[in-house]
């Protein structure tokens, strides 16, 4: 009985929704603000990738909100699992001496890779949460191949504080330059090298950095509490 | 068509069809730890092939498709090896009609 | 059209998840199904039938031939939120567990956790 | 040789692979609802990322899909395995 008024909601939301969505034409352009913002990006940012011209310079504050929103998540997060333990680690969870070895030997591949792709943010797809998001693999790499591996919260915190700092005084040098919060100041260079598109790899990297460390925090955080130590 | 792309028509070919087999290998083969080594091995192989053959074929990309190579080279085996432990580990045996186990045998002691 | 119907159909496939499970952690489940319906949804209405990816990567691309990229950013922030709001969703649901040893909500009956 | 030419166009290819990918993404969603074990849901919603981020790939947004691909198929299973690790596997 349950089930079916369920099962008749859901096609009752399912149909207003496809009615509501019938009227937008599939394939079609319906572009208001994107066309101005496809037109500009390389004359006025630099940039030659549009979304990463959209996400730092056309709207980098909603992106410091976004940032702000990913901290507070983390610190959310190490505030609700404070102070859980977890069970005894059995003998046959531990790791190999192949799964330490490899996982040492991939670490600065993958950091090296993560670099690439936030310092490149300007250029090519990716940016600095998808960088970001690569650098924690890597650490929940060396969480996993590593016995008693424990991630430094102190310099992650560091790190992470350092970055949000990096972004808020980008935004600060364009008020003291006598223009608005974030925008650029620092000469624009060729469009497609990598020292170009002014304030944009800046604030990409510090981005990068800053999610890194917060989703590495919480993915230690997480681990600390089912594994028993502490 | 100069020699550079002749390679890599040649690696790309090789790397399709040991991907090929790879694929085909996991159908057929009997039990988790032989459809494995039909998965991993033999897409190593192709994987890396076509990413190289692909790299002869664009010169421009050659210095990155190598390192990708030697990264594949790197993970590949490592995750491969993560696996078999683990499905080992929560007791997921080899089918054979010997009951050849030389895993089990030489970690007696850590099997309790 | 039919990317419309088939994010339309997941969102609510997840939805169904929230309203009728009874296990926490497949109530989060339903919760990252509607995430991705939407993100589906959000980046099919942006696209542009022989368009190219909104990247100006080699000469000669010209603004008319690029899909929407506005969609494309807000999706990009909006998975990296999914992702944080479902992680404090499941140290929710350890907590939880570690103070009523189950998952069911029918047995959990306390406000206090 | 000309039938070939006339049935495999790449148009028809692509569409063709679309569809194949749109009906994957309702299998896996629906694997992942009905399923009671919940490691094997939770791979369910790890195939969903995963034809997800293939499909913003064919929707011409390869920043989103690399964000999927890192976060949706990575991040987000790891995390619902350690809550699993945490809690009860199966669903009673």
């Amino acid at each position: 009985m349950k089930k079916l008024l369920a099962t008749f909601l859901l096609g009752f939301i399912g149909f207003y929704l496809y009615t509501a969505f019938a009227g937008v034409p599939f394939g079609e352009s319906k572009m208001k603000v994107g066309k101005d913002y496809l037109e500009t990006t390389v004359p006025k940012t630099g940039a030659v990738n549009t979304v990463t011209s959209i996400v730092v310079n056309y709207r980098g504050f909603d992106t410091l909100g976004e940032v702000t929103v990913l901290f507070l998540a983390a610190t959310g997060l190490g505030a609700i699992l404070f102070g859980m333990k977890g069970k005894p680690e059995d003998k046959h969870r531990e790791p190999s001496s192949i799964l330490t070895t490899g996982a040492k030997a991939l670490f600065p591949i993958i950091v090296l890779l993560g670099a690439y792709i936030f310092i490149h943010g300007h250029l090519t797809p990716g940016g600095g949460f998808q960088g970001g998001t690569i650098i924690a693999t890597g650490v929940l790499m060396l969480i996993l191949g590593i016995k008693k591996f424990h991630a430094n919260h102190a310099l992650l915190s560091i790190m992470e504080s350092l970055a949000g700092i990096t972004f808020v005084v980008a935004g600060i040098l364009g008020l003291a330059f006598g223009k608005t919060f974030l925008e650029n100041i620092l000469p624009l260079g060729t469009p497609g090298q990598v020292f170009s598109a002014g304030v944009i790899p800046i604030i990409y990297v510090a981005v990068g950095f800053k999610v890194g460390a917060e989703l590495a925090g919480v993915l230690d955080t997480m681990m600390s509490t089912t594994r028993g130590e502490e | 068509m100069n020699i550079m792309t002749i390679i890599g028509m040649a690696l790309t070919t090789q790397g399709a069809l040991f991907l090929l087999l790879g694929a085909i290998g996991i159908v057929r083969m009997p039990d988790m730890y032989t459809r494995m080594q039909a998965g991993t091995k033999a897409t190593t192989l192709g994987a890396m092939s076509f990413i190289l053959g692909i790299g002869f074929m664009e010169p421009a990309w050659l210095l990155k498709t190598i390192l990708i190579v030697v990264f594949i080279a790197l993970s590949n085996p490592i995750s491969s090896h993560a696996l078999a432990r683990a499905a080992h580990r929560s007791g997921i045996f080899p089918l054979s009609r010997e009951n050849i186990d030389l895993y089990k045998r030489d970690n007696q002691e850590d099997k309790s | 059209m039919i990317y419309y119907i088939v994010s339309i159909i997941v969102m609510l496939i997840g939805l169904y998840a929230v309203l009728m499970k009874k296990n926490l952690i497949k109530i989060v489940v339903g919760l990252s199904l509607i995430d991705s319906g939407t993100h589906l949804l959000l980046v099919a209405i942006g696209f542009i039938k022989g368009g190219t990816a909104p990247i100006y990567s080699e000469p000669g691309l010209t603004a008319d031939a690029m899909v929407d990229p506005v969609p494309q950013a807000l999706v990009l922030t909006a998975i990296v939120i999914g992702v944080a709001v479902t992680a404090v969703a499941l140290a929710m649901v350890i907590r939880i567990y570690a103070q009523h040893k189950t998952l069911d909500i029918r047995k959990i009956r306390s406000l206090k956790w | 040789m000309m039938l070939l030419q006339w049935t495999l166009t790449p148009d028809l290819l692509y569409q063709a692979g679309t569809g194949i990918l749109l009906f994957l993404l309702v299998v896996a969603a629906i694997f992942s609802l009905v399923q009671k074990d919940l490691l094997m849901a939770i791979v369910g919603t790890s195939l969903v990322s995963l034809i997800l981020s293939v499909l913003f790939l064919l929707l011409h947004a390869p920043d989103v899909a690399l964000t999927e691909a890192a976060i949706g198929v990575a991040l987000t299973t790891v995390i619902f395995l350690i809550a699993l690790r945490k809690t009860g596997r199966y669903e009673e």
